[in-house]
């Protein structure tokens, strides 16, 4: 059974082909049978391969399918060959799902898209790519299917390409991650030359091997993979392009900017985790990283006009969790995370969907009053920003999130200040998410609603809505009776977080603050935002810049993109090109110069020739 | 001897400087024949009579009443005389005689640091040179005929030109007389190299 | 014998068409097509046949010819294929049969001497491919430049004559230099054994003083670096390049300075092992130099032409830090990213030249929102956008990759720097991708798409891409031998791994 | 040496042909001179030939300044500069 | 005069005596044809008693001549060359001129002179060769009637080169002096010992003399002056026979005596030669650059190639002087090629002078144009051609001298050179814009190529890539030939 894993990218590869090519002359009905089913049969594949794993695992708990060697060069052998173990199943049936449903939802969101055909051939693509990458048993392989969903990413962010607006998001999200990239290829190249091998299994094991805890180059081979990883899931200083990706269509954000690929970053760190185990520091710069984001983008998200703005600086500061999470070696819990997170937000971003599709509008001060119109997607705003600001127990992020903050106390690493940052964040979240949902359902209804959603889109939205719910049930705390299924599967790949620090925040005040956090943000929320507040937009400064993402983009635009234009703008005309031009001058100097003496007086001809005797003779003078 | 040697060499510089620097044509011609005779007497002196008499009777009469003739034939007009004013001023004269006195000078250097001046004795005649002439040099000799049979050749082809080109305005008379009279010419001239050869 | 065909046809070929035209153009159209794909079957069955023997055969040459030419100073038409000769050759039939359907259309006048001088120039770069006396080698090296400027000088656009003589000056002048030095490596040798010869195999043996194989290696270097071309010796690329027809274009980038290549290789790694490491770490600088050079100023141009040839200067110099980075994995890299640069480079000159042929224009900002009348057109050139901007999956990502993992072993600082070079590489290609075919359609162009036989064209070269992308191993153990006799006289203590 | 300056200096054509045959007739002196050296008749030998050549070279030179003559109607040499640079 | 003396000679007697024949054919009848024909026949018969002859050789002829295989190649390229001339002149002169049979008794004369050159053994010899070739050329070049042009590069011409032959005689007369010896040979010795006490400086000083004497005659910077002028103003047969027969014998008469069998040269010559060589090369490439005659592109190119050739004779060792000899042997090949195709392009009034006269020529008269590319090219230095393969052994030999400074002075400025034969090629192959309105009678584009011409430039492009593909034939012979040099 495991061995049909390799159909997995190749069904929706094939389909993309076939979509690329021949998409224009299909029928619509065709298309999305194609791109809709290929993504399901993909999913079929991964439950049963799933089932089949979790029955009978195989060795080692991990299964290596060997496609062939992609190149062999000088002791350099990558593989395609694709390596699946828990965490890279876990992965593959959060992204085949996930994908499914979203792609479900898609056949009837985008039905009326002339690019109907271009756009699942590239959400197929995208699937294919994102799984190279979670199955990738390289470093190279991953940094195919890394480049590969970048790739994705960057078309389908500027899907509706006559909006030069959404083709410099388009821009700006490929080149700010393709800083990232950068780093990660030269990590790859540090990796190669100094392990001799990029399979991640091998090189994880020769680093464990040979190098020692906080040696430099560990931390430089972490720090670079790192930049990669900062860029990808755009946490600070690279997380300005995510805002701006909400360009693209929903299905795209709900499937790209939610819940997969901006999560690679997590994964590949998840993933190559012994390195930063060796790299202390680095891992520290993680936590630290991770807190940051989470704290800067939550307040942004809070100034946010823009609803699928106010859940693009939500999914960052929720992947600043999941950094947290990893920077103080709760790996699993950054999966879980990562997993529920995937849930909960596709599910907002769909809801999102239909609103804007129905309103045609994605300002939330212009929206208000809609929870009567529009039925189910409220309550997919309910239950999906419930998980999101961590609603006790009935929500899969309460059980997820409470894992990372526990942890950021009791882990070795942690400490009470990313507990409370943690907390802050936790609270932040509450806030932002119910000054959205209120903002847009509660209030005087200002807009007309137009369209209503058909089959596809409600199913989608309530598979979502139950796995947003029981998602978390995979892994409740063992302090409480539950059992950490999930963090028990994922142990054989990732190593458990011994608890050590047990002193003045429990487990108990964890879950408490954390519920009492949440209950707070609601009630802040419902006090500034509340449907008898004026629905102005604050103004003040403070606001305005976290309206502006802490105006990072102002800075990176003064800083890098001018200079750079103006660099391009001034060179364009080559200046090496200014001496040979020169050196053409010259000659041609000569030319006129020695033209000159051709006067056409035969006696100035005598004349050269006599100074021509003359001074062969005085050189012969001279020389003797 | 020696004393004659110089004399004639000034003379000669002289007469040739005012040769060069007369304005009317005549004038330039008979101090070049000035010069020339007293380079006939340098020749004299350097022991080569032969040369000396052939310096009197080709170049100062035959090829200088060529010359004579040409410049009488032309009667070179008046307005040529105005434009060689110009060129006699001394502005113009720096140049020339500048490079003229810095190669003079390089040559009188080069001459003088070589040791010896050429000895003034021993006269090679007339006999020695014929000998010289028409034993080793005889191929010179048929050389120097073809030599002067191109410059009759070309001589008379320019000169055809002319003729042609006035004929066009005349009464044409028949091309065969015409080619027979200058066929004959060159015949002559021919011959004539060829006697002397 | 039949490496002396391979030539024979193309230059037999030329002459045909070009008499053929007088009738129909077609006719001499199909002409060249058919000598090409002759010749490219030629050289597949030589592959075919010689596919197994490679890895194990010792004898280093598929196939010889040699025959005496000029025997008083030991010049002989000494032809061989090698492995790096074999894979460069299919590339030029390949890449020519692509100018040829390119061109189908575009050149409509004289097409016979069109033809002609096309043909006439692959066989040019087929000599120089096979050529193994030196001299032979440059006489082939100079018979590329010939009919390459009446290409670019008569069915140029604009500045056809500027570019045309630029070019020509350049690569005359450098390849003067380069004769120089052959002439004096065969005296030097003619006075140490009293031979002389221009023979490859033998002027290997030759032993040279340091300072004299420092000259003479400068003296090579001056042609190859020109053609490949090397900042800071590459303005007249932009130029020709800008200028040439789409055929032009596509062979320039993607035969000729490969030939600037092949020369590093095959000459000035193996002639003169002792410099070649000496100066390793400069030639590997002004490789990065280009690299980013090439990239910041493709974005600063506004002609689409002009934008991918200065790509081609960033990505030559890719080859060049790969040539001289001293191990296997780089030289190998070197050589995918040559094939590779030259179909993807080569699609985007057939793209560009496309667009030409509809809209008469390379200005980018005269065009914006084509995907919207030609999709089609408009995806083939996102694709070979990402080829050129190093995305994994299509071929100039391997050579880039390898290039780059070789360079790091050599030299960890260039190469983080050559690395930026990817980060520019995205500012180009998106340019291209997005300036021409995204944005809104402020022209209002209504053109038709992609024609059949255009689809053909793009189609297979995207194949090729992908091919390589993805396998690049018959190419690699195709060339390894090849390289490896290149490599170990040059570098023959490989930088101990770390 | 004075015949180089007359024919840098005079314009007139017949002025340029006399110069000339002043410089071969340096140049003549200069063998008869060198031959008396030598006491050796090989320096009037040459004298003769160059003698045979100033003749030519006159009898061509007088042809061309009747033709320059007939077209210009003067003999001024820097008329003859039609063709330059 | 013995026998085989007489047989020696008979190469040297044939030309001048079917010029005598000439003029009294010419007294009986005048008739272009038969002319034409009985001075090719006269040609073609000292071509042949050249291999009659050459079975006497070595032989010094009183001291005259010194007659050796290296002087009989060199008769025999002249002879050619001459041959070509007559045949590219034929139809070039019934088209214009009325009276053209004095031209092949003066070209006759012209060569005769040029073949003692190459034959001289002594200053009498040297000098006579010279001044034949001079006397028949000062008419040749002003022969064509109606030019005033013509009139003027023969004065031009006239003046020139008398004042370089009195410089010449008086470097002879010093050196005679000095050495009391009239044989070419002093200048050898002086090549060897040019520095030293053994070598007197007036020697050194009549050696410059007689080097302007014939750097001008060769046109070398800085006696190129007279050049352009001449060779626009000259008919184009005229200017074939000077660029080729002219600068050949002289250019011969100069190998056989500056070269230095033992090595290259040194001291004070090789200084001054080396001087020449590189101010020729640049001066000639620069000038014409942006020239926009033809003629006077060629004039000029052709003083950087006489730069070139200096490059070879300075080489000297084993390698100069046959590498002088193939590159002037093609050098001559192709400029009569490329004069020919201006001459068999020139109408009833006008030279093809101008640039623009070859506008669009490939377009109109393909094969006219391939072969005048063919020529350029081979001017330039493109492999394949003969020009490749002569530069191709001067490198050689300027290499194997270690003469690098001259070299890279050759690369450059054949670089530059490149460039404005390209300019030529460009306006062959540019589009023919609309100059087609005007059409008159004289026009070009008519005018069919006679069949002499076609033969001889069918010929000339044969041999000039016969002399590019497979030098063999001929660099043996002219190794061979020069061994025995200096």
């Amino acid at each position: 059974m495991l061995q049909l894993l390799w159909l997995v990218v190749a069904i929706p590869v094939a389909s993309a082909t076939l979509l690329a090519l021949f998409g224009s002359n299909l029928s619509r009905r065709v298309v999305a049978v194609l791109g809709a089913g290929s993504v399901g049969v993909a999913a079929l594949i991964t439950l049963l391969i799933g089932a089949v794993f979790l029955a009978s695992p195989p060795m080692g708990n991990v299964y290596v399918q060997h496609l062939w060697t992609w190149m062999s060069s000088g002791g350099f052998t990558p593989e395609i060959a694709f390596y699946l173990d828990p965490v890279s199943l876990l992965m593959l049936l959060v992204v085949t799902f996930v994908g499914f449903l979203i792609h479900l939802y898609s056949v009837e969101y985008m039905h009326d898209d002339e690019g109907y055909a271009r756009f699942f051939a590239y959400m197929n693509l995208f699937v294919a790519s994102m799984i190279t990458l979670v199955l990738a048993n390289n470093l190279l392989l991953l940094y195919l299917g890394w480049e590969g969903v970048g790739l994705c990413s960057f078309l389908l962010i500027g899907f509706w390409y006559r909006d030069p607006q959404n083709v410099r998001a388009a821009a700006k999200a490929f080149i700010v991650t393709r800083f990232g990239d950068t780093a990660f290829a030269v990590g790859l190249l540090l990796l190669f030359t100094r392990l001799g091998t990029l399979d991640i299994q091998d090189a994880m094991h020769r680093a464990a091997m040979q190098w020692s805890t906080g040696s430099s180059i560990a931390t430089a081979a972490a720090a670079l993979l790192l930049g990669g990883a900062v860029a990808k899931s755009a946490q600070l200083p690279l997380q300005t392009w995510l805002p701006d990706a909400m360009a693209g269509p929903t299905p795209t954000s709900a499937l790209i900017h939610a819940a997969t690929m901006v999560t690679a970053g997590v994964y590949l760190i998840a993933r190559t985790h012994v390195l930063f185990t060796l790299a202390p520091s680095i891992q520290f710069l993680v936590a630290i990283i991770g807190t940051v984001t989470m704290l800067l983008a939550a307040f942004s998200a809070l100034a946010q006009r823009d609803m699928k703005r106010v859940l693009a600086y939500s999914t960052i500061s929720q992947i600043g969790y999941m950094f947290l999470a990893l920077g103080l070696g709760a790996w699993s819990a950054a999966m879980f995370h990562f997993m529920t997170h995937a849930f909960f937000k596709a599910l907002l971003f769909l809801a999102a969907g239909v609103v804007i599709h129905a309103v045609h509008e994605q300002d939330l001060y212009r929206m208000g009053g809609l929870r009567k119109e529009l039925r189910l997607a409220f309550w997919a705003f309910v239950i999906g920003g419930s998980a999101l600001a961590g609603l006790p127990l009935i929500t899969a992020g309460f059980f997820s999130k409470d894992l990372i903050l526990w942890q950021s106390w009791a882990g070795p690493n942690g400490n009470a200040w990313f507990w409370a940052a943690g907390m802050t964040g936790a609270l932040l979240t509450s806030l932002y998410t119910f000054r959205m949902i209120l903002l847009a359902f509660y209030g005087p209804q200002q807009l007309h609603v137009r369209a209503k959603s058909g089959l596809a889109v409600r199913v989608s939205l309530v598979v979502l809505c139950s796995l947003s719910l029981v998602g978390g049930y995979v892994d409740t705390p063992p302090h409480f009776g539950g059992t950490p299924a999930l963090s028990n599967f994922l142990n054989s790949v990732l190593p458990p977080l011994e608890e050590v620090h047990i002193g003045p925040i429990t487990e108990t005040m964890t879950v408490l603050s954390a519920s009492t956090v949440f209950a707070l943000g609601l009630w802040l929320a419902y006090l500034i935002f509340g449907p008898k507040r004026s629905r102005q937009p604050a103004q003040n400064l403070l606001e305005q810049l976290w309206l502006a993402g802490w105006g990072f983009d102002w800075l990176y635009d003064k800083l890098l993109v001018r200079p750079f234009q103006w660099i391009a703008r001034k060179s364009a005309a080559d200046p090496v090109d200014v001496p040979i031009n020169g050196l053409a001058q010259v000659t041609v100097l000569g030319y006129r110069a020695l033209r000159l003496t051709q006067t056409g007086q035969v006696r100035w001809y005598a004349a050269g020739l006599a100074l021509g005797t003359a001074a062969i003779l005085a050189i012969a003078f001279v020389a003797r | 001897m020696t004393t004659l040697f110089y004399l004639a060499g000034i003379l000669a510089i002289v007469a040739t400087l005012l040769a060069i620097t007369q304005r009317h044509a005549v004038h330039a011609l008979l101090y070049l024949i000035v010069s020339l005779l007293a380079v006939a007497v340098e020749f004299f002196v350097l022991g080569a009579p032969f040369v000396a008499a052939l310096e009197i009777m080709i170049y100062a009469g035959a090829i200088m009443v060529l010359f004579v003739f040409v410049v009488m034939m032309l009667n070179i007009a008046e307005h040529a005389m105005e434009v060689e004013r110009g060129s006699l001023k001394p502005r113009n004269w720096l140049g020339p005689a500048l490079l003229a006195l810095v190669l003079l000078g390089e040559l009188v250097y080069c001459t003088a640091t070589t040791r010896g001046t050429p000895s003034l004795t021993g006269v090679t005649g007339p006999k020695q040179v014929g000998e010289a002439l028409f034993g080793n040099y005889w191929i010179g000799v048929e050389l120097a005929s073809l030599l002067l049979m191109a410059g009759l050749v070309g001589a008379f082809h320019l000169g055809r030109h002319r003729i042609a080109k006035e004929e066009k305005h005349h009464v044409t008379s028949t091309d065969a007389t015409r080619t027979d009279t200058r066929s004959d010419l060159v015949h002559a001239g021919s011959g004539g190299t060829s006697h002397a050869a | 014998m039949i490496l002396l065909d391979l030539i024979l046809i193309l230059v037999t070929g030329g002459i045909a068409s070009w008499i053929a035209a007088r009738r129909s153009a077609m006719v001499a159209r199909w002409i060249t097509l058919a000598s090409l794909l002759v010749n490219l079957i030629l050289g597949i069955g030589i592959w075919i046949a010689h596919l197994g023997r490679s890895q194990s055969n010792p004898a280093r040459w598929f196939v010889q010819c040699n025959f005496n030419w000029i025997p008083q100073f030991g010049i002989r038409i000494h032809l061989a294929i090698d492995g790096l000769s074999l894979a460069l050759l299919l590339l030029t039939y390949f890449l020519g049969i692509m100018a040829v359907l390119s061109s189908w259309r575009e050149i409509r006048e004289r097409v016979g001497f069109f033809h002609f001088n096309l043909l006439w120039v692959l066989a040019g770069i087929t000599g120089v491919f096979l050529a193994m006396d030196v001299f032979l080698f440059y006489l082939f090296w100079e018979l590329m430049l010939v009919p390459m400027y009446f290409l670019i000088g008569i069915w140029g656009h604009e500045r056809r004559i500027y570019a045309a003589t630029k070019f020509f000056l350049f690569t005359q002048l450098s390849g003067l230099l380069m004769l120089i030095a052959i002439i004096a490596l065969a005296i030097l040798h003619h006075q140490s054994t009293g031979i002389f010869t221009f023979d490859y195999e033998q002027l290997l043996k030759t032993a040279l003083s340091p300072r004299a194989a420092r000259l003479l290696m400068i003296g090579f270097l001056a042609a190859f670096l020109v053609k490949l071309p090397a900042f800071p010796f590459h303005t007249w690329l932009p130029d020709a390049h800008t200028e040439a027809p789409t055929a032009g274009s596509v062979i320039l980038a993607g035969l000729l300075l490969k030939t600037g290549a092949y020369g590093l290789i095959r000459f000035v790694l193996p002639l003169f092992p002792g410099p070649s490491r000496e100066l390793a770490p400069i030639l590997m600088s002004i490789g990065v130099a280009g690299i980013l050079y090439g990239a910041v100023l493709a974005v600063g141009q506004t002609d689409l032409k002009r934008l991918v040839a200065y790509t081609s200067v960033s990505h030559m110099g890719f080859v060049l830090l790969g040539v001289f980075a001293g191990n296997e994995i780089a030289l190998e890299g070197a050589v995918v990213q040559m094939i590779s640069h030259g179909i993807s480079t080569g699609a985007l000159f057939i793209l560009a030249g496309l667009l030409q042929e509809r809209m008469h224009t390379r200005e980018i900002a005269a065009m914006g929102g084509l995907w919207e009348t030609m999709p089609a057109l408009s995806g083939a050139g996102m694709v070979f956008a990402m080829a050129s901007l190093g995305l994994p999956g299509l071929g100039d990502f391997v050579g880039e990759f390898l290039v780059l993992l070789g360079a790091y072993r050599a030299n960890v600082p260039l190469t983080v720097v050559a690395s930026l070079g990817l980060l520019a590489a995205t500012l180009y290609g998106l340019r291209v991708a997005q300036n021409a075919f995204q944005g809104s359609n402020p022209h209002h162009w209504k053109l038709p798409d992609m024609l059949p036989r255009e689809w053909m064209v793009l189609g297979l070269m995207m194949v090729g891409l992908l091919w390589i992308g993805l396998y690049p191993q018959p190419i690699l153990n195709t060339v390894r031998p090849s390289l490896a006799a290149a490599q170990q006289s040059a570098f023959t203590q490989e930088i101990v791994r770390r | 040496m004075l015949g180089l300056a007359g024919l840098l200096t005079r314009r007139n054509l017949i002025f340029t042909l006399m110069s000339i045959e002043i410089m071969l007739n340096a140049s003549g002196l200069a063998f008869v001179g060198a031959g008396a050296r030598w006491a050796q008749p090989d320096g009037q030998v040459m004298f003769l030939f160059i003698l045979a050549m100033a003749a030519a070279e006159v009898s061509v030179g007088l042809a061309f300044v009747l033709l320059f003559h007939k077209r210009q109607l003067a003999l001024d040499v820097d008329a003859a500069s039609e063709m330059r640079g | 005069m013995s026998r085989t003396d007489f047989v020696a000679l008979l190469p040297l007697m044939i030309v001048p005596a079917t010029a005598v024949i000439l003029m009294i054919a010419i007294a009986i009848r005048r008739n272009h044809k038969a002319v034409a024909v009985i001075s090719l026949g006269g040609l073609v018969a000292a071509f042949g008693s050249l291999a009659f002859a050459a079975s006497v050789l070595p032989r010094q002829v009183s001291a005259f001549f010194i007659l050796d295989s290296y002087s009989f190649l060199y008769m025999a390229i002249l002879l050619c060359a001459a041959a070509f001339v007559f045949l590219l002149a034929y139809d070039y002169l019934n088209r214009r001129q009325k009276h053209p049979e004095e031209f092949y008794l003066l070209v006759l004369l012209a060569t005769t002179g040029a073949m003692v050159l190459v034959a001289s053994r002594n200053f009498a010899a040297f000098f006579l060769g010279l001044e034949l070739l001079s006397v028949a050329l000062y008419a040749l070049i002003a022969y064509v009637r109606a030019e005033s042009i013509s009139i003027e590069a023969g004065i031009k011409y006239l003046v020139l080169a008398a004042s370089s032959s009195s410089v010449l005689l008086f470097g002879m007369a010093l050196i005679y002096a000095e050495s009391g010896s009239m044989e070419l040979s002093q200048f050898t010795a002086a090549m060897i010992h040019s520095t030293g006490h053994a070598n007197p400086f007036l020697v050194v000083t009549g050696l410059m003399l007689v080097l302007t004497g014939a750097g001008f005659k060769l046109a070398v910077v800085p006696f190129h002056l007279w050049t352009p002028d001449v060779y626009e103003g000259a008919p184009l047969p005229v200017t074939a026979f000077i660029a080729s027969v002219s600068k050949g014998g002289m250019f011969a008469l100069l190998l056989r005596w500056f070269h230095v069998n033992s090595g290259d040269i040194t001291g004070v010559p090789g200084l001054v030669l080396s001087i020449l060589a590189i101010a020729s090369m640049l001066t000639g490439n620069l000038l014409a650059l942006r020239q926009t005659n033809v003629k006077r592109i060629l004039a000029y190119s052709s003083i950087a190639h006489m730069g070139y050739l200096l490059v070879a004779l300075l080489a000297g060792g084993a390698l100069g002087a046959p590498a002088a000899t193939y590159y002037l042997t093609a050098y001559m090949v192709t400029i009569l090629g490329a004069f020919g195709v201006m001459t068999a392009l020139s109408g009833r009034q006008h030279e093809a002078m101008s640039l623009d006269s070859y506008r669009g020529l490939f377009w109109r008269r393909p094969l006219l144009a391939a072969a005048f590319t063919t020529m350029l090219f081979s001017l330039a230095g493109i492999p394949f051609t003969a020009g490749f393969l002569g530069k191709f052994y001067v490198l050689m030999a300027g290499a194997s001298a270690s003469r690098w400074v001259l070299l890279f002075t050759l690369i450059v400025s054949s670089t530059i050179g490149l460039f404005y034969y390209l300019r030529i090629v460009v306006v062959m192959y540019a589009q023919p814009e609309g100059a087609g309105e005007t059409e008159n009678p004289d026009d070009t584009r008519t005018l069919p190529v006679p069949l002499p011409a076609t033969l001889a430039l069918a010929a000339l492009t044969g041999l000039v890539f016969l002399l590019g593909v497979y030098p063999i034939l001929f660099w043996d012979t002219m190794v061979a030939v020069t061994r025995n040099l200096g």
